[in-house]
């Protein structure tokens, strides 16, 4: 009998879609031309760019020429952070973000705060939503940039952007949103919302890794990152990386598409899982937001046990998951997006993330309810925070 | 990540549990860390008759005492002290870099229940 | 009767080795994890990350915990420049680089210039080489970093890195070297060479586009050019592109064990070409040196006749050449190199660039030397700068 | 990156070559661009009767050279001086943005051409 093994760890990076997969192909071995060069392998490997550029453009509801292909999410929130901050520093040295951004985002900001720039923190509220009103106060006349994350990759709160948006346009202040955790999950059109900065990676949709779309509305001011050949309009630089910007065009493009019929299966493969938890385990909290919260996301805290030992037992079990960000499950420290929420050091410890994706089932949802209870209540049982009463009743 | 020995121990702690009444009890790390460790001695004729463990933590924490306990089980108080973390890592076969402070802790953990035992054994010579 | 087509721009980018695909191919759709979870989706890939990070640091001579991967060759490049730069600017201010480097080189120096740091661009003899006097005669007291280039993409000219490494550490200067084109061509081993810092680029030895190298000896001082999560040591911060990874791995160990037998078969047939365009066609020129030169560059200049009419012309025959380097055939100036050599503007123009590669046969050799003559025949009677004299003799 | 208009007047120009005693000769270009034009007219009672091009440049240089030729031949010169730039593109169906400038060589070139043409003929007019 093989083991099931149930990947719920979507946000954490997903499966590339056969479909990508076989758009892909061919630029590897057949039509490996160079972008740039002028010859028919080179024409190939530029016309498939362009088609790629007019994809996720597309998705995105943004002009092609607004469309730049990156290294990946992070080059992105790193290029759209440090380019708008260097290029604008004339008019302003002062960053507004939150607490609950991914690393990509805040070591980007430390990095500035070391070269002379000032950065605001915003808080959230329990449920990881910003304060309007706080952002609105911490603008200042020195403030360049508003980077505020679309939705969280821990505990799938989203935010307000269209309303960010327009608060920032009122002020004259760049809007750059953190995307990667929304596309596919949730509509996005930038002229709609009015961003200026949108980034996103085509690894946590079905694409490959290694690749990732930062959105610049014409006319923003922002430097180089990375510095080089004339590609990508002289805006970053390096030979494109051709099979996966076909890979992320065709990525966006299934996202986008299947958004609306994707969301609802998600969310009631989510909501069956959240409600059969809080059924079946005593002592959880629901991480993140009731309603305004990613249609994939799962973030449960388990008092009295610890993450880690939680994982690697549902690992035993073929469960995938995750404990806090992909990126900081390597580390000791407890997730800073739980801290934000106001959680103790020790809930944060015992968080817990599902991310559902394309290939979960209900089956799959299901064996998690049969497999999670026990491996709970086993290290509940190992951990001295926890007394179990002889009547069979949980206390503390 | 973790080698079999290690997932052996996690998946199969051995002297899992509390003693009631213990002669020693020792408590270390804390929440805010993601460790504690709590030991439960019996001690008889100086000699470790029946140790137990309770662990909040990582597999490596649960794996670190639950060799640690191993160990120390039937061993006299002077030898459980020389166990030192290092020992620790090497019964279980190797842990890696960011998980070698769980051993530290094992260590700490039978060290501060021998110390309670021995404040309590003092305490009862003394009114003895 | 299929045309047949003869790849000859290998310098430009290479096809992914069918060895090498094999190997990349798992990792998109079955061992997807992120190497950042501790499940076994993320350690499938983790070791797969370590194992390609082996065969590079054994390539190269290296030690694992001083091989870094990076989106590209270009992105490995302006790390090590501006990393280093910036984290020694407290030493001084001061980098000596090459006016032939590659725009990666060029344009992150350009940059730096305008954030305080002065650059020296050593010239070249008619070869490409540099003088090791003019270095030494360039260093300062504030000089901080050597960065000089392997071999170069255009003209396939080799410096003499080992004895610019002993210059360096002679006057405790670290030496980056860009070898994203020796690499491949000639025997790298970084502790022989005593050089600090080198790039390497995947997609030039047969490897995926998308991926590069920076060698990193242990205890530089660098700065990170991406921040973000705890990737790469905490040094280059991105979700892993674990299939690139393994691609490079692959493509680094093949290029490194069939270097002898590569570079013989490449020399033989670069030979091949050169002497049969000597022969063939008059008023040509050898561009680069006649012996330290990559095993797989041709690079003449055709006197009279513009480098992209040739480029179309050999394309509708079906051969893929390149005039310059890949980046700037896009562009309208000519090549800073070939001017760097002192070639006037048109003879500059009129390069063609040939490289080499596995794929190709003494047939497609025969094959161009075939094609060529009559094409640049045709271009130079369109042209005004050349006369056909009656005699059939060729006169200016 | 080309039409194929384009390719097909690379591949096959149009008036190619040198009109020995041409009535009117016009370079315009220089190596350093990396383009050079030069044209060679016949002309009888004000019309381009003849018409030949030399081009040093790429592939749409010599396309624009050589639409440039058809369009112009059997024109009158004032028809000839109304070329622009953007007629000889549109006649190519496009041009890639930064090869535009080929077709400003075209226009300049058959200006150049007939401005020799017509300095000639006053030398004449006022030699003769
Ligand atoms: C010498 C040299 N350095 C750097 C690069 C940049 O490498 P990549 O295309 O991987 O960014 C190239 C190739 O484009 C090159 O030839
Ligand atoms: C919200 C968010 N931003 C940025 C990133 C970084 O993207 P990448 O892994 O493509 O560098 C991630 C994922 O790691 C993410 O979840």
């Amino acid at each position: 009998m093989t083991k099931r093994r149930v990947y719920v760890d979507n946000a954490a990076t997903t499966p590339v879609h056969p479909q990508v997969m076989k758009e892909m192909l061919p630029y590897f071995t057949q039509y490996y031309g160079n972008p740039s060069s002028i010859h028919s392998f080179g024409r190939q490997a530029k016309h498939a760019m362009d088609k790629a550029r007019e994809r996720v453009a597309a998705a995105l509801g943004a002009a092609t020429d607004e469309v730049f292909f990156t290294g990946s999410g992070t080059e992105a929130d790193n290029w759209a952070v440090k380019g708008v901050a260097f290029a604008n520093k004339g008019r302003g040295n002062h960053i507004i973000t939150t607490k609950i951004e991914h690393h990509a985002l805040l070591h980007t900001c430390q990095y500035l705060e070391k070269h002379g720039f000032e950065v605001t923190y915003l808080d959230v509220d329990e449920y990881g939503r910003i304060s309007l009103k706080q952002l609105n106060e911490a603008i200042k006349d020195s403030t360049i940039l508003i980077s505020i994350m679309f939705a969280n990759n821990e505990i799938g709160t989203i935010q307000p952007v269209g309303e960010i948006a327009r608060i920032a346009k009122e002020k004259g202040i760049y809007f750059h949103t953190d995307a990667v955790q929304a596309m596919g999950n949730v509509k996005i059109d930038v002229k709609e919302i009015g961003v200026d900065l949108l980034s996103i990676s085509a690894h946590k949709i079905m694409g490959p890794k290694g690749i990732g779309v930062l959105y610049i509305r014409k006319g923003i001011r922002i430097d180089n990152l990375v510095h080089g050949g004339a590609q990508e309009r002289r805006r970053r630089s390096g030979t494109e990386n051709v099979a996966a910007v076909v890979g992320m065009g065709k990525a966006a493009q299934l996202a986008a598409e299947n958004l609306e019929q994707h969301t609802k299966r998600m969310t009631s493969l989510r909501d069956r899982l959240i409600d059969g938890i809080i059924e079946r385990i005593p002592h959880v909290k629901l991480n993140g937001h009731p309603t305004e919260r990613l249609a994939n996301n799962v973030n449960f805290s388990f008092e009295f046990v610890e993450g880690e030992a939680l994982l690697l037992s549902l690992d035993m079990a073929g469960i995938a998951a995750s404990s806090g960000s992909a990126c900081t499950s390597g580390s000791l420290d407890p997730s800073h997006v739980l801290l934000a929420i106001g959680l103790s050091h020790e809930t944060a410890h015992g968080s817990l993330r599902m991310t559902l994706g394309e290939a979960n089932t209900e089956e799959d949802i299901d064996y998690i309810l049969e497999q999670l209870p026990p491996i709970a209540n086993r290290l509940r049982e190992l951990s001295p925070l926890f007394k179990q009463c002889e009547g069979g009743k949980v206390s503390v | 990540m973790y080698n079999e020995t290690v997932m052996e121990h996690f998946t199969n702690p051995r002297n899992v549990g509390e003693i009631e009444d213990a002669d020693g009890v020792g408590e270390v790390g804390s929440p805010q860390c993601g460790d504690i460790m709590k030991i439960f001695l019996r001690i008889e004729d100086n000699i470790i008759k029946d140790i137990k463990f309770k662990t909040f933590g990582c597999a490596s924490a649960i794996a670190s005492s639950s060799i640690m306990t191993e160990m120390v089980k039937g061993k006299t108080i002077e030898e459980a002290l020389s166990l030192t973390n290092r020992d620790v890592v090497d019964a279980l076969g190797g842990l890696p870099a960011p998980k070698v402070h769980c051993s530290v802790l094992a260590e700490e953990a039978i060290r501060a229940a021998i110390e309670d035992y021995r404040k309590k054994s003092e305490g009862t010579r003394n009114s003895g």
